[in-house]
C-alpha cells in the first residue's frame, strides 16, 4: 500500500484540517471535530447537513458553501460519523429554520443520523431527513435495505442547496430533496479496488483481464464480475441499466454526471462520457448539462459512474444557480 | 450475581478479543461489507475501556452499561457503533440503579440489548445480523436459567455463529448483495459471538 | 493495462469529442482535429492558446473559455501537437489582436509551436510566445534546454487570460505572462508512473516502497529514488526545494498550488495541502488562495506536485477575476 | 546516381524497419525520455508513405523529399517530428527541380538535413542527438566521395550510434536528465541509424 499519508489512524483528521486551511474563504472545520461548516452563515435559513464516511472526496466537505451544503460531517473512512458529531453539526448551523439532513441509504449512515436527529429534535431543532438511493445496481425492495446513494447524492444537494438558499421553508426543501432522489438513478463500474488506509489492502480483487459491474463506493462487491470491454460498451451497459429504472423518452430533459472513482484520468472519463452523450443524442434526449470528473470516489478505486437526472424547469433552474464551493 | 467489576471485565476481554481478531473481522467485512468492522470496533472498545473509571464500584450496573454504551455511539461509528451502542443503552436501562443482577435477570438485560438492535436496525431473526447472535442467546439463557454450563453457552453461540453462513442478507451492507451474501459469515454476528464468549469466560471465572 | 477506452489509437480524438459533446455551452472542438476553441469569440481581444501532449488533463483544453484560453491544441499522448494544428487553432481564434502561445518548455512542444508561428506570421498574423519553465526538480543552465514546464502552467493560462479579457495589448498579454513565469516555481514527486495507451507498459516501475521525486509529468525519471517517507516530509521537501529557487520571506504573498498526478486521492492531496499550509503559516507567508486537484496530470499516475506563485496586487487581482471554464 | 524510386524505396524501408523496432525505441525513449519515440515515428512514416503518389516518376526529388517532410511535420509530432521534417524540407530546397543527383550531391542532401535539425534544434554535434547521426554520415560522405561501401557506411552509423551512449544529453527531453542521460543510447540517434541503414540498403542493392 503506498499513500501520501502519515498515519492511517490520523488521515479523516488531517484531510479536513487540510481542507480548511486551504480553503479558509469559504469552510471552517469545528474544533475537535471532523465537522466542515460554511463561513457565511449569517442568511437565515434552512440549512443543509450532510457527511458520511470519508474516503468519497470531495464528497461532502467539498460541497459546502453558499448554495450548497452548511455542514458536512467526515466519520472514519468508509465509517459512518457518529451521532454526537452529527448532532454538533446540526446545532452549528441551525438558524431557527429548521434543519435538512441529506443521508446516503446504508444501514450505518441511516441509523447515526436518526439517532442525531432524536437528539436534535429533543434540544428543540427542528430537523427533517431525505435518503438518497440513486444506485440501479442493487434491486429494489421494500423487504430490504433498498438502494445504496451514491454520487447522485450531489444533485440532491446542489438543488436542495440552491431552494435552501432562496429561502424556502424546511418543508419544500426536504419536498425538493425528495423529488430530486426520485428522479436521480446512477450505477458505476470499477476496474481495480481501492485501500482502507487502516486495513492496508484492497477489499477485493479482481484480475489483470475482469472488471466489476455495479460495486459499491466502499469497495463492497458488485453484481456482476466481466471480462473489461471497451469504453463504449461500458457506457452502453451503465446507460441501459439506467434507462431501464428510469425510462427516457425522446425530449426529456436531463442532467448527466460521469463521475470518477479516484484513480481514473479525465482522459477515460471523457471517452465514457462522448459515448453516453451520443447515446443520449440518438435518443433525442435533451442533455440540460453534463458533469465530467470526480464528485464522489472511492480513495483509488479505478473505474467511474454514470447519474441521470431527469429534470422539470424548477430542477433545471436550480442546477444552474451559483454555487460557491471547493468542488462544484 | 453479577456486578459491576465483572461487566468491566468482560468489556476489557472483549476489546483483547477483537483486536486479536480485527484482521479476521475485516476480511469477513471485505467478502459481504465494505472490511472496516474490525478497525471501528477495536477503536470503539479501546475508548470504552478508557471510559469506564478506575473506581468502577461506585457506579451502578446502569451507569456503567450507559457509558459502554455512550462509548460505542460516539467511537464506533457506522452500523455496529449505532447498534452495540443502542444495545448496551437498553441494557443500561433495565440496569437502572442496580448494584448486582442475578443469572435471570442477566438473561432479560441480554434480551433487552436485542430489543435495542431491533430497535434501532430494524431487523430481525434471521436477516443474517449480530441480531441472530443476541436474540437466540436471551432466549437460550432464558431457558436455561436454573443451570448454565458456560462451556455450553460458548458451543451453542459458535453453533449459531455458523448458521449466519447460509442465510441470505437482508440488512445492512451485505443486503446489497442478496444471495451472493450465503456462504459468508456475518461479520457483526461474529464479532458477537467474540462479546459474549467473552462474557462467557468472564463469569465461567466465577460471578 | 486496464483502460477505460476503445482502443489506444483513438483516445485523444475521442477525448476531444467527449469533451465538447459535455460541454457545447463552453467550447466547441475544430472539425477533423484535435483543438478546442472556446463558444464566445466575439470580443476582439488578444487571443490565448496553449496546448501540447495529451494525458494531462483537464490541461489544456479544460481551461479553454472566458478568461482563460481561447484554444487549447491536443497533440497525441505525451506527444507536442503538430505546427499545421496549432496553426489551425491560432487562426481560429485570431481576432486581429494578435495570439499568445502559452508553451510548456519542451524541445518538442517549443519548436513545433515555433514553427506554427512562422507559419502564422507568414500569413500576417501577430503572434508572440511564453515558455513556461517551473519545474524546479531541474537544473537551470543556459548550456541545455532549461527547466520543464509542469502545473504553474494553469497560472500562466489564467492570470494572462484574465488581463487578455480586459483588453490589453499583445505586448502587454505576453508581458504579464512572463511575469507569472518568472513567479512561478513547481516541483513534483510519484508514487507510481503511468502508462501510455498506446505503449501499454509504465514509463518507469517503482518497488513497492520507493517514490520517485521531481519525475517529469510524462513518466520521465525523477532527480532521486528514495524511500517512501511520508506526506508531511514529502511536503516539506517539496517546499525547501521551491524556497530554493524562489526565497519567500514574511509577508510575501503567494498562491499555492497543490495538484494531483491523476490517481492520488483527494484525501492525499489534503494531507499533503496541510502541511505545506503549516509550513507557510509558520513562516508568516501569506497565502491569498490554495488550489487543491487536478489541474495537470499524468495519466494514472499516482503522486503530486507543489507550486508557488509569488503574487503582487496585480496579479492577485488578475487571479481572482472571474472564469468560464471546464476546470478552472 | 540517385533518383526518385530510391527515395521511395528507402521511406518504405526505413518505415518497415521502424515499425519493427517500434518497441525497442519506445523503451529506449523510457529511459531517458517519454517513451513515445517508435509510436510517433510509425505512425509519421505510414503517414508519409501514404503520401508518396504511387505515380511518383513525375515528380521531381525536391517535391519528393518536401512531401515526406511535411507528412513528417504533420504526422509525427513531438520533437522527432519537427526535427525529421525540417530535415526533409531542407533536403527538399537542394534537390529543387532536381530528377536525378550523384553521390557527392547525396552527401550534400543530408548535410542540409542536418543543417535543418541543427536550425531548428538549434542542438551541436555531442549533444547526444539524432545529430550525432546527421552530422558525421554527411561528413562521412563528403570524405569518401570517390568510393564508398554502403557496407562500411553501415558500420560507421553503428560506431556513431553506440558513442552516444556515452555522452551528456544537452538538448531534448533527456537534457533534464544530466549526467543520469550517461550509459543509455538516444533514440533520435537509433532511429536515425535505421533511417541511414535504410538508405544504405537501398543504395547497395543498386544505385
Ligand atoms: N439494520 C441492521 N440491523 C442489525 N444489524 C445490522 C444492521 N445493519 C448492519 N448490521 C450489523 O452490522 C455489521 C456491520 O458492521 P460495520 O461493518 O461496523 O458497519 P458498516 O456496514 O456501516 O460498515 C453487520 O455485519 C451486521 O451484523
Ligand atoms: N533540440 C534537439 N535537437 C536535436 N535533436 C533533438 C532535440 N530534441 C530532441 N531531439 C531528438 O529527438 C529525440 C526524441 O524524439 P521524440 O521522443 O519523438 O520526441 P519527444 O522528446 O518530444 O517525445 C531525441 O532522442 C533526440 O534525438
Ligand atoms: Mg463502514
Ligand atoms: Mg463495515
Ligand atoms: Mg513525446
Ligand atoms: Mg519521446
Amino acid at each position: 500500500m503506498k499513500k501520501l499519508i502519515n498515519h492511517p489512524d490520523y488521515v479523516v483528521q488531517e484531510m479536513i484540517e487540510g481542507m480548511a486551511l486551504a480553503h479558509p474563504q469559504i469552510i471552517r472545520k469545528l474544533n475537535d471535530t471532523n465537522i466542515l461548516v460554511r463561513t457565511d452563515l449569517n442568511n437565515a435559513k434552512v440549512a443543509l447537513v450532510s457527511g458520511g464516511g470519508s474516503g468519497h472526496e470531495p464528497a461532502h466537505g467539498g460541497f459546502v458553501g453558499t448554495g450548497m451544503l452548511d455542514a458536512a460531517v467526515a466519520g472514519e473512512v468508509f465509517t459512518s460519523p457518529t451521532p454526537d458529531q452529527i448532532l454538533e453539526a446540526i446545532k452549528a448551523v441551525d438558524r431557527g429554520k429548521g434543519v435538512l439532513l441529506i443521508i446516503k441509504n446504508y444501514s450505518g449512515d441511516v441509523m447515526n443520523f436518526e439517532m442525531a436527529m432524536e437528539l436534535a429534535e429533543a434540544e428543540g431543532i427542528l430537523v427533517e431527513k431525505v435518503v438518497v438511493d440513486d444506485d440501479v445496481a442493487v434491486k429494489n425492495s421494500t423487504y430490504t435495505v433498498g438502494r445504496r446513494g451514491i454520487a447522485g447524492t450531489i444533485f440532491v444537494h446542489k438543488i436542495a442547496g440552491a431552494l435552501a438558499e432562496q429561502g424556502a421553508s424546511l418543508d419544500e426543501v426536504k419536498q425538493i430533496a425528495d423529488r430530486v432522489i426520485l428522479q436521480t438513478k446512477s450505477m458505476g463500474m470499477a476496474l481495480s479496488s481501492c485501500i482502507i488506509p487502516a486495513v492496508g489492502k484492497p477489499g477485493f480483487e479482481l484480475p489483470e483481464d475482469e472488471m466489476e459491474m455495479g460495486m459499491g463506493i466502499h469497495g463492497e462487491p458488485g453484481i456482476e464480475r466481466k471480462k473489461v470491454v471497451s469504453a463504449d460498451e461500458v457506457a452502453s451497459v451503465l446507460v441501459s441499466h439506467l434507462q431501464k429504472e428510469m425510462p427516457l423518452a425522446a425530449n426529456d430533459r436531463v442532467a448527466v454526471m460521469v463521475n470518477g472513482l479516484g484513480a481514473t484520468p479525465m482522459m477515460e472519463l471523457y471517452i465514457v462520457s462522448r459515448k453516453v452523450s451520443q447515446l443520449l443524442q440518438e435518443s433525442k434526449i435533451q442533455v440540460h448539462r453534463t458533469f465530467v470528473g470526480e464528485y464522489m470516489t472511492s480513495l483509488e478505486m479505478a473505474g467511474c459512474s454514470v447519474t441521470f437526472l431527469k429534470l422539470d424547469n424548477v430542477l433545471a433552474e436550480l442546477l444552474d444557480q451559483p454555487a460557491q464551493t471547493i468542488a462544484w | 450475581m453479577i456486578q459491576v467489576e465483572h461487566v468491566v471485565k468482560w468489556i476489557q476481554l472483549t476489546h483483547q478479543k477483537i483486536v486479536a481478531t480485527k484482521d479476521k473481522l475485516t476480511e469477513l467485512d471485505q467478502a459481504i461489507g465494505d472490511g472496516d468492522h474490525g478497525i471501528n470496533l477495536a477503536r470503539g472498545l479501546d475508548a470504552a475501556i478508557q471510559n469506564l473509571s478506575p473506581d468502577e464500584s461506585k457506579e451502578d450496573l446502569g451507569e456503567v452499561f450507559q457509558k459502554i454504551g455512550m462509548a460505542l455511539i460516539a467511537k464506533v461509528g457506522g452500523a455496529s457503533g449505532a447498534l452495540y451502542g443502542s444495545a448496551f443503552v437498553h441494557m443500561a436501562k433495565v440496569c437502572k440503579g442496580k448494584k448486582l443482577i442475578s443469572l435471570a435477570e442477566l438473561a432479560q438485560v441480554i434480551e433487552a440489548g436485542a430489543m435495542g438492535i431491533k430497535a434501532r436496525g430494524r431487523a430481525e431473526v434471521g436477516d443474517k445480523t449480530m441480531l441472530d447472535i443476541w436474540q437466540p442467546l436471551a432466549d437460550y439463557l432464558n431457558e436455561h436459567i436454573e443451570k448454565v454450563s458456560w462451556e455450553k453457552v460458548q458451543q451453542f453461540l459458535f453453533e449459531q455463529m455458523e448458521k449466519t453462513k447460509e442465510l441470505v442478507a437482508k440488512k445492512g451492507r451485505a443486503a446489497f448483495l442478496e444471495s451472493r451474501s450465503i456462504g459468508h459469515l456475518d461479520p457483526g454476528a461474529v464479532s458477537s459471538t467474540y462479546l459474549f464468549i467473552a462474557l462467557c469466560e468472564t463469569l465461567d471465572r466465577g460471578e
